[in-house]
């Protein structure tokens, strides 16, 4: 019996929003009367956290704390159109509609304030803190609950603001394929540690190093969460996943937790996760979407970390130990 | 987690208050608690569950559907056959012109894969439902199946599709989405070597811990609220107002927190039959997938064989790289021609190649009919790319990560489909998991960066 | 028809109940409720007992009587029953393993059934409201069996004489690629005196390889004094395809798992 | 449909209903009761998002017939918190960032309670082990294990 180790290594770059775009999203922002901001959206959180990264981009906008921000949405009766969570779509377009109406809130927001203090809207600026300061005058300022208030009940404006986004639909040139998939990139390189079982083709994933560039954590704990949860996915598609594991033979498809694999809390690599921010030009703060792309490079960087080990190639997925085994036999001299 | 502030801090300002902060989740006290509210976490009075009857074959014939014992049933309050749906051909991409309709709601006629959705059975109970279901006589003529691409796109193949006539779908550009840059076979006749590399997956499925349902409800004004995990409200809701020809403004969807998406909740599949259900019943109906059906009958991510030519020099530059994918659709369309041309976006991958050629190919098989996961057209390419990258930089002796640093792209260099790249950072990534994984490589590679050359 | 359960409080009783159509008798549950979740019509009606003595482990003189509802769970945490925790504990999860019992398990299709791996390895007695039956009858017949089992019995073997491996992709619980059992004796130079190997996932529930036992007789514990029975471990197998493994891949990894297990 | 009585205690009330025999506790408890946090992942007994406490031993109520748990105690992560004040491992769920889309949290929490109930200072083999029934799809369940560690620290610091 051996236990062989390698290592491999693996580079990929994922395009944000769903591909050639032309998938809109809206938002709208608006004060309530005691100044605390509600976003509108349809957009939908399975999971990632849509919700509270809404939540920390209109308060960053309008310039107050993020639990000053409630978000409502998936509800169509109330929420503008959004194209839908997918494609690594959510943050980026739900995102940049967040931003242009909360951006429209905060200018009725200033310009009611600059009414109470008297000063030009231009001259004012937020600490975020839940207050509007004069530049340069600090100490003559007024809070965003007493603005709220009197755009409410005195000088009768709707402190709102309504966002779209939307990047123009690329038709594929039908000879040449020139085409526009995507405005921005996140990118990964993933080094992989594997041990191999010569006699029983069983892998183990000892570490995986995963450098992602995603534009802007705009909350990195919950950047983290994606991203490991994403690596352990791609660790899981390399080595075990299929609803067809004798594909295309279509016979034997698990139907259950126990007969469709994927790594249990027994299994886990040691997981290194680095995060490099390149702001991306048409991005919410720069932000890109990792939420696919996370989950690719660990594949290919665990197939050649096999190879490495054994010497052999699996081009198949998932590696499965008897890929591994049926490879090392054939590679045999006897 | 660590987050490197060093890289590209000239293009990034780090005086923000709320974002780059680690704010606690606002949705995480009501997961820790229960109290957070999944679709299924309503119960509605008088709710009726949907049981779907499903084809036992992967392509028959129906010449037959008895539902009468199951009518006769005891809890049974309706039955639901192809008929009942008022517009039962359908695809979901129409609404971004991209046809045919090619799917049915309810099987019409014919069955293209074993699970297809042939009778929908509403019952007082789960058990009256699934007993009814057992109920239901379906006649099938067995047809000839096929699974294998390679058999599904061979002349004389049984037709899996008539919809689309042929077992591919057919783009504006022909039987695949092309990519054409440079001279792909001078660049071959030019490398000094030349390797060409198959890959192939198998389908994976989404797995979220919640599956996919909806329950829908009756408001009483002629409008149904659909309490769904639809990761697209307006997707989901103006889908199924095409299928039932309801106008949109009689539909309220409703969504929340979706207990794990992955990609696996953008097929309008359950909204539409329930609440046809309960404009038939005037009863709240549910229908939620079993773990069986979310398993075995939701879509997965499909199957995909890639196949890569690359012309390599010695050097390590890459000068030609041909690339032909195939992604397995299944039975039906759902967004697969949109997944295999996202594929022809993406190659040839993070480099700057100066002779690209590639074909994506969509193809029709007897099997459940694949459609979007997480990485979807990208996940398996570039699994391919990565492995074919390994293998290239072994063939020449060279580095594997040195070869990649090579190659990779930066701003300004033009991309096979036509695009100047932007924005990259591919080499940083690289130089950083050089230096964590302690995978050195020659100090020249360190030294630049993605920032066009030159610049 | 309407789903119902039934309790009866004696064996007898709940075995006449079982004579009515589609009715199944329900331990743990981790079958038979499985089942009607999952659509089986053909089931109508749960029948169990409430007799005491079905929950109850009885050790006296190296003979042990467990009860056919006793949980993998009381059974691992028994602790004179510690030579078999570990088999108790790879089945399922710590949740199913409170309700799985050792009656249940018996009847668990592979790739399910580890302990029965076991019990076939310590040569166990069932017993059912019928009598009692080797475990290896018991199981050649299990599909036509309508008799409830009361309990298992078996002897506890020596200080070390029991070895159990479970082989699953999945850490820590996972479903089997197989199972493998070992009752040894040796005598005091080590070369073995009487062997039982069972395994599981090697056919459509657990089998004897007959052939490996003779093969080391008179053997000992060496790479070399097991060559010959890893060599005849295939033989008389016909292990199942399935999500988890194929039939070849389960064929081809047996010796070598059957080998680490004695060299252990 | 023959109804029949069912009578536990839940989260430290007393609960009475009329079922239709044959129900599962996870449809009793959901249903008719209208506790929520278990949740039907699968209702084969394979991901374990259905898991409570009964009787201080951890089951999965898709699995168990309600009329089978007459007079049990019964444990639903809904009961854990006392008077808003958060258990110290839904509070560990929370800091660790443990959670993602929520679906598998009720069910890891009742396993991972049953765990610190009768080993509080685990081992992270232990916490494997007891987590080792219950699927999370989105986490890759590191962060969950280091929620149970956490919490298992801090209740022997309170302890102690």
């Amino acid at each position: 019996m051996a236990i062989r180790r390698g290592r491999g290594v693996a580079a990929i770059n994922y395009p944000t929003g769903m591909n050639l775009g032309g998938d809109p999203t809206q938002a709208l922002v608006h004060s309530t009367p005691t100044g605390n901001f509600m976003v509108t959206l349809s957009s939908v959180d399975l999971g990632q956290g849509m919700k509270q990264i809404m939540a920390q981009i209109c308060a960053e906008t309008i310039g107050v704390p993020t639990d000053r921000v409630v978000v409502d949405t998936a509800d169509t009766d109330t929420g503008p159109h959004c194209m839908g969570t997918f494609a690594s779509r959510g943050t980026h377009r739900a995102g940049n509609a967040v931003i242009q109406a909360a951006r429209e809130a905060r200018q009725v927001m200033l310009e009611v304030a600059a009414e109470e203090l008297e000063v030009n809207a231009s001259d004012l600026e937020t600490d975020g803190q839940g207050n509007i300061l004069v530049k340069g005058a600090p100490q003559r300022s007024i809070s965003i609950f007493d603005v709220a208030l009197s755009a409410h009940f005195k000088r009768g404006r709707s402190i709102s603001g309504r966002g779209m986004f939307l990047i123009p639909r690329s038709y594929p040139e039908k000879e040449t394929g020139a085409m526009k998939p995507s405005t921005c990139y996140a990118h990964a390189c993933t080094v992989a540690e594997v041990e191999v079982d010569d006699e029983t083709g069983e892998v183990t994933v000892l570490a995986v190093t995963n450098v992602f560039e995603i534009g802007r954590a705009l909350n990195p704990k919950m950047v983290e969460q994606q991203l490991v949860g994403g690596s352990w996915m791609g660790i899981s598609h390399a080595l075990y996943e299929t609803t067809e594991p004798y594909y295309p033979n279509r016979d034997h498809g698990g139907t259950d937790f126990n007969q469709y694999l994927m790594p249990g809390p027994g299994d886990l690599a040691r997981t290194e996760i680095i995060v490099l921010e390149r702001p991306s030009a048409d991005g919410p703060y720069g932000a890109k979407g990792p939420g696919e792309m996370c989950a690719n490079p660990q594949i290919p960087a665990i197939a050649n970390a096999v190879f490495d080990a054994v010497g052999v190639r699996i081009d198949t997925l998932p590696i499965t130990p008897e890929r591994i085994l049926r490879a090392l036999k054939a590679q045999a001299p006897n | 987690m660590e987050l490197r502030k060093s890289y590209f801090a000239d293009q990034r300002k780090d005086d923000l208050h709320e974002i780059g902060q680690p704010r606690p989740r606002s949705d995480s006290p009501g997961h820790v608690t229960g109290k957070t509210t999944y679709f299924a976490d309503r119960n509605f009075p008088g709710m009726l569950h949907l049981k779907m009857v499903r084809s036992p074959h992967h392509h028959a014939r129906i010449r037959s559907i008895d539902t009468s014992e199951a009518e006769k049933h005891p809890g049974v309050v309706k039955v639901l056959t192809a008929k009942d749906v008022p517009h039962n051909v359908y695809t979901i991409l129409i609404l971004i012109q991209i046809g045919p309709e090619d799917e049915t709601v309810l099987a019409d006629g014919k069955v293209r894969w074993k699970g297809e959705a042939v009778v929908a059975v509403l019952a007082e109970t789960e058990r009256a439902a699934q007993e009814a279901a057992a109920k239901v006589k379906v006649d099938y003529e067995v047809l000839p199946a096929v699974f294998d691409m390679d058999e599904a796109l061979k002349p004389g193949a049984p037709i899996v599709n008539e919809y689309h006539g042929r077992n591919y779908y057919l783009y504006d550009s022909g039987e695949c989405r092309k990519v054409r840059f440079g001279d792909v076979e001078a660049g071959f006749a030019e490398a000094d070597h030349v390797l060409e590399q198959a890959y192939q997956s198998s389908p994976i499925e989404h797995a979220p811990t919640e599956t996919t349902g909806c329950i829908v409800a009756p408001e009483g004004n002629d409008r149904f609220t659909c309490y769904t995990n639809t990761q697209a409200m307006f997707f989901t809701l103006d889908n199924a107002s095409i299928i039932l020809q309801m106008p949109g403004n009689k539909l309220h969807f409703v969504g929340g927190t979706v207990g794990g998406g992955f990609g696996g909740k953008v097929d309008v599949i359950v909204e539409p039959i329930a609440i046809l259900g309960a404009k038939l019943t005037g009863r709240p109906v549910c229908f939620i997938y079993s773990r069986e059906e979310e398993m075995q009958i939701s879509s997965p991510r499909a199957a995909e064989t890639v196949v890569i030519k690359d012309g390599v020099m010695n050097d390590g530059r890459i000068v030609a790289r041909k690339v032909t994918g195939h992604t397995d659709a299944g039975a039906y369309s759902r967004h697969s021609p949109y997944g295999a041309q996202k594929g022809a976006g993406h190659y040839p991958g993070p480099y700057t190649i100066p002779n690209v050629w590639i074909d994506t190919y969509c193809v029709y098989t007897n099997r459940t009919p694949s459609s979007a996961m997480r990485g979807f057209g990208v996940t398996i390419g570039d699994f391919a790319l990565e492995v074919q990258m390994d293998k290239l930089a072994r063939l020449i002796g060279m580095d594997p990560l040195e070869f990649r640093f090579l190659n990779a792209y930066r701003d300004g260099d033009m991309k096979a489909h036509r695009q100047p790249t932007e924005g990259a950072a591919l080499i940083e990534c690289m130089q950083e998991a050089s230096r964590a994984a302690n995978w050195p490589v020659a100090e020249q590679f360190m030294a630049i960066s993605s920032y066009a050359k030159g610049a | 028809m309407a789903l119902a359960l039934h309790t009866f409080p004696t064996v007898k009783d709940a075995g006449a109940a079982l004579k009515a159509g589609g009715t199944r008798y329900i331990g743990g549950g981790t079958l038979v409720v499985r089942a009607v979740n999952e659509g089986d019509v053909s089931i109508s009606g749960f029948v169990r007992s409430a007799d005491p003595a079905l929950s109850v482990i009885r050790i006296s003189g190296g003979t042990v009587r467990i009860g056919a509802s006793v949980t993998m769970a009381a059974i691992a945490r028994h602790a004179d029953l510690a030579p078999l925790a570990h088999a108790a504990r790879a089945v399922g999860g710590p949740a199913i393993r409170n309700m799985a019992s050792v009656g249940g398990n018996l009847f668990a299709p592979t790739p399910y059934g580890d302990f029965t791996v076991a019990l076939l390895a310590l040569d166990a007695t069932v017993s059912t409201d019928d009598g009692e039956l080797p475990i290896e009858t018991f199981l050649a017949k299990r599909e036509s069996n309508h008799a409830i089992v009361t309990a298992v019995g078996f002897t506890l073997p020596k200080e070390g004489g029991f070895r159990f491996l479970k082989v699953s992709r999945v850490k820590p619980k996972g479903v089997s690629v197989l199972s493998i059992a070992t009752v040894l004796e040796q005598a005091p130079d080590g070369t073995v005196s009487s062997a039982r190997i069972a395994l599981g996932c090697m056919a459509d529930r657990p089998i004897r390889a007959s052939a490996a036992e003779k093969a080391l007789i008179g053997r000992k514990l060496t790479a070399d004094g097991i060559a010959p029975a890893l060599a005849v471990a295939r033989d008389g197998t016909s292990p199942p395809t399935d999500p988890i493994a194929s039939a070849w891949y389960r064929n081809e990894v047996l010796p070598v798992h059957l080998g680490r297990l004695l060299l252990a | 449909m023959a109804k029949v009585p069912v009578q536990f205690t839940l989260n430290g009330a007393e609960k009475a209903e009329f079922i239709d025999s044959g129900t599962t506790l996870l449809h009793a408890l959901r249903d008719k009761i209208g506790d929520t946090s278990p949740k039907g992942g699968c209702h084969q007994g394979t991901c374990g998002a259905c898991s409570v406490i009964i009787d201080g031993e951890l089951r999965l109520s898709c699995l168990t017939l309600a009329e089978a748990c007459n007079g049990a105690t019964i444990i639903t992560t809904s009961g854990l918190s006392e008077r808003g004040v958060l258990h110290p491992l839904q509070r560990a769920f929370l800091d660790a960032f443990a959670t993602q889309c929520g679906f598998c949290t009720p069910g890891m929490i009742m396993a991972a309670k049953v765990l610190l109930d009768h080993t509080p200072n685990p081992s992270r083999e232990d916490v494997v082990e007891a987590l080792s029934g219950n699927i999370c799809r989105c986490t890759g369940y590191e962060p969950i294990i280091q929620a149970v560690l956490t919490a298992a620290r801090s209740n022997s610091q309170n302890a102690a």
